[in-house]
């Protein structure tokens, strides 16, 4: 049990990351706090692929001539890193999108506060 | 380059649509023609595709010539080459349709938006033909992000529903991601056929189980099964009628075809079926969902909005289909996605005609006057609305039919009591609005007295003014479901019968 | 309402612990997703990419070959994602604009 | 929103900055094949070199260094750097994206997929400069009060 819980260490960080990102999504009212909670969530998952890839006594995914690539084992996994970054871009290219939106919803409203937001649609129709 | 011809339509689409900022810089009007002809070569290319696999090989296609575990391999099979068809042929009569209605519903800014469309499709294609998970994920951002996009220049309240779609579409899409962790955590691999190989030698696993759950979550939210479909309605509700004609028969189509992908073709039958039973529950909530769908339809007063919930009922009945995970049940489901996509884009052109010939699409002012100012809608409304009930000629009925049968073979009664019942349910909607068109009479003819000399003058004007870039990609589209209809037993024979999956 | 978000809170924390006990240690060169050869035979991708990478394309950075090469298409589908993003805000933020002095004509 | 201020410390400061980082920028990325580093993290580079201008000098005298209307052109010419590549790839026989079949005489398939991979990342750092500058002007406009 201690084996497993210390085995999985980065994991239970990642895992209380996600649940503040998460919980910011759901349960804020303001667009805005929903947005960080967003962007906690997509990082907290960045950061689990990331840690996923580690190999103790491996280095960095950059060949280095001294060591030549013989063994596999030497180098941390790449294939996670390169699909962060594509997830990296991913998640700035949603925040990009996410706050034009949230913008645009206050050049009309006036608000970003969801509740004030949904009486005001309310009175308009 | 025709060897290359699995992987054409995606790049064709992406090229034009990376070419429009560009090319139609100084000139706006480039743009449609442009779109259309890029849609239109991806239907020929998809055509062709789907003869190259009537003969049931499998074709892959390596991305940088890398063998597939190493590489990105986009994997031509009948259901992506016949799903392909259908997504490509709705799109190209919506994108002809928005010719006509460029002034008033994309307010002055056609070249981003027709670029914003050709990626969407581009994203939608990607999705059906890749073999690769990851790959699959990033085409799903490329398709839900030009979705929220396509959805917020619409009305005032759009940007609202984008939003709430952009909040609730990067939970789905997160999920995925956390899923396709695990999956490549347990097996080390990325590639669907790879990852279904390596899977039951991995023995019972948690994570997998977790996997399987949060991609099933988070591609339904992108599919709107019921209790996760609270973006649906507002979104389709306030989009320009263009846009939601796009969005709705394949948006929510791509979330089903990914669910049958990982539930039956990464995941496998029996596990989803019998080790882990995931597919019973998509199928309860689906039953759900068609039963809270239909009510809701019955409540609404406003025409897209009537369409955006029953739209919630018929993802039922395709996630009711993939659900029952038999065979029947899933030709029911893979040819209910063919007719869902037929009957949703032409109801949601309908829609966007009486908005803009009419000024509004409320069901209660509905009256005989839309019948006659525009005859080739309301006809072509006819026929769509009754393959929506799944009267016997129409496509509605072949799919409902299967549907039942699979709910027969697999001993469910109370899945047929939902399907007939909402058939009924379906019928009260759709005849409101059908009595409204044909026998009622408007009720305020405060003028009528001076125009009724003319009224035959009348007539013959307003029906040119429908004019033939609205009236033809609706008619087409609504008068295809007869067709589908009538050869539907060589489109189950031909291509669906071909694709069912192993150990089904 | 307030109730059921809690109850998907927790289930998600808790689907998130039950699946850590599937899944390997932290740093454990010895997992399934860093071996020479998966299960099934097929060649472990992470491992054939850090022996192959500077082979195939003359490049010591692994992470760059398989971004622009092995996977390359990943990568032209996320430089499409923030295009996409790009024509968002544009189509998004300068719609219903009355044409003034330095109006732009895309 | 609030206007511009002139203050010649922070202009100087960020005018003397601004290069330097962009100069790393173009080092990170022709520097990818050998160090951390590639078209994504250089193109932001350059994007944060660009911003830190328009943050310092204000948007009217940004303009004189780029242009708020060069942004998704050159965002879509930079997509398109890597799609000819791969498609020119295709054209000569390969798969899409196989640099290998880059009709450049003279070099061997590994040389010539680092090559490709070479193309590849200044398409990416186009396209990520030119379009965060893009959103970030987009984010700032002045919107219509309707």
């Amino acid at each position: 049990m201690i084996d497993f819980i210390r085995g999985h260490y980065t994991y239970w960080g990642v895992i209380i990351l996600m649940l503040i990102g998460l919980y910011g999504m759901i349960f804020k009212n303001n667009l805005v706090k929903k947005l960080i909670g967003m962007t906690i969530f997509q990082v907290s998952i960045i950061m689990f692929y990331v840690a996923s890839a580690s190999k103790w006594a491996a280095t960095v995914p950059v060949l280095d001539p001294a060591t030549g690539a013989a063994d596999a084992a030497l180098y941390i996994s790449p294939l996670q890193h390169c699909l962060m970054l594509t997830a990296i871009v991913v998640g700035v290219a949603t925040s990009g999108v996410a706050f034009s939106l949230a913008i645009v919803i206050y050049r009309h409203y006036k608000t970003l506060d969801e509740p004030l937001l949904i009486e005001r649609m309310k009175a308009q129709s | 380059m025709i060897q290359n011809s699995p992987a054409l339509i995606p790049l064709i689409l992406l090229a034009i649509a990376i070419l429009i900022p560009v090319l139609a810089l100084k000139k706006e009007k480039l743009a449609f023609p442009l779109a259309a002809g890029a849609s239109f070569v991806s239907v020929i290319i998809a055509c062709y595709n789907i003869t190259r696999i009537l003969n049931g090989v499998r074709i892959s296609y390596h991305f940088g010539g890398w063998i597939p575990p190493l590489g990105i391999e986009y994997v031509l099979d009948p259901l992506s080459a016949f799903i392909a068809l259908v997504v490509n042929v709705v799109a190209f009569f919506v994108i002809w349709h928005s010719h006509g209605l460029q002034a008033t519903e994309i307010t002055g800014r056609p070249v981003p938006y027709y670029a914003l469309t050709l990626l969407f499709l581009c994203g939608a294609n990607g999705i059906i033909i890749t073999g690769d998970l990851f790959n699959l994920y990033v085409f799903l951002e490329i398709f839900s992000l030009a979705a929220y996009g396509l959805i917020g220049i619409g009305e005032k309240k759009a940007p609202v529903a984008a939003f709430r779609y952009l909040i609730m579409g990067t939970i789905g899409a997160s999920f995925y991601l956390i899923g396709i962790g695990f999956l490549y955590m347990v097996t080390g691999s990325l590639n669907m056929a790879d990852v279904k190989a390596i899977l039951p030698l991995v023995g019972p696993n948690p994570a997998v189980n977790v996997a399987l759950t949060l991609m099933v979550v988070g591609i339904g939210i992108k599919m709107a099964i019921f209790p996760l479909h609270g973006w649906l309605p507002d979104s389709y509700t306030y989009a320009p009628s263009t846009s939601a004609a796009l969005i709705a028969p394949i948006g929510t189509k791509i979330g089903a075809y990914v669910i049958i992908r990982i539930m039956f073709f990464v995941f496998g039958v029996s596990f989803v079926d019998k080790e882990f039973p995931i597919a019973d529950v998509v199928a309860w909530l689906s039953a759900a969902g068609i039963i809270y769908g239909s009510v809701m339809a019955i409540a609404q007063k406003e025409l897209k909005r009537m369409l955006a919930y029953s739209s919630v009922a018929q993802i039922g009945y395709i996630g009711l289909g993939i659900g029952m995970a038999n065979p029947l049940g899933y030709i029911g489901a893979v040819l209910h996605i063919l007719n869902h996509a037929f009957m949703k884009g032409s109801l949601f052109l309908v829609a966007a005609n009486l908005r803009k010939k009419m000024g509004h699409s409320d069901i209660e002012k509905m009256d005989s006057t839309c019948r006659k100012k525009l005859p080739w809608t309301t006809a072509a409304f006819t026929v769509a609305a009754l393959s929506m009930i799944g009267l016997p000629p129409t496509a509605g009925f072949f799919s409902k039919w299967y549907l039942a049968l699979g709910a027969v073979d697999k001993g469910n009664w109370l899945f047929l009591a939902v399907i007939m019942v909402s058939s009924l349910l379906n019928a009260v909607y759709f005849f409101r609005i059908l009595e409204n068109i044909y026998l009622k009479s408007p009720l305020v003819r405060p003028t009528e007295g001076a125009i009724s000399p003319e009224n035959g003058n009348d007539e013959g004007h307003f029906a040119g003014k429908e004019g033939y870039s609205l009236a033809i990609p609706v008619v087409v589209l609504s008068f295809s479901l007869l067709a589908i209809g009538l050869w539907n037993s060589a489109i189950v024979k031909g291509i669906i019968q071909n694709i069912i999956p192993p150990g089904m | 309402m307030k109730i059921v978000k809690w109850l998907v809170l927790i289930a998600f924390g808790a689907l998130l612990i039950y699946a850590a006990t599937g899944l390997p240690n932290r740093g454990d060169s010895a997992a399934g997703m860093h071996a020479n050869k998966s299960l099934a035979g097929s060649p472990g991708a992470a491992s054939f990419y850090i022996r192959n990478a500077l082979k195939d394309a003359e490049t010591p950075n692994m992470v760059t070959v398989i971004l622009a090469d092995y996977r390359g298409f990943d990568t032209l589908g996320e430089e499409t994602v923030i295009l996409t993003a790009g024509l968002i805000c544009f189509l998004v933020l300068r719609k219903r604009k009355q044409p003034f002095k330095n109006s732009r004509e895309l | 929103m609030l206007a511009y201020k002139y203050n010649p410390i922070i202009l100087t400061v960020s005018g003397a900055v601004a290069p330097f980082i962009m100069l790393f920028g173009l080092y990170v990325i022709f520097h990818g094949h050998y160090s951390p580093g590639g078209g994504f993290q250089g193109g932001t580079m350059l994007a944060a070199g660009l911003l830190l201008i328009r943050l310092a000098a204000g948007y009217d005298l940004a303009q004189l260094q780029f242009k708020r209307i060069l942004g998704t052109p050159l965002g879509s010419i930079g997509v398109l750097i890597y799609f000819g590549t791969g498609f020119t790839a295709m054209l000569s026989g390969g798969e899409f994206l196989n640099y290998a079949f880059l009709p450049f005489p003279g070099f061997t398939a590994p040389e010539l997929r680092s090559l490709g991979i070479l193309m590849v990342e200044i398409g990416v750092g186009l396209a990520v400069m030119a379009i965060l500058v893009a959103i970030y002007d987009d984010l700032l406009e002045d919107g219509p009060d309707d």
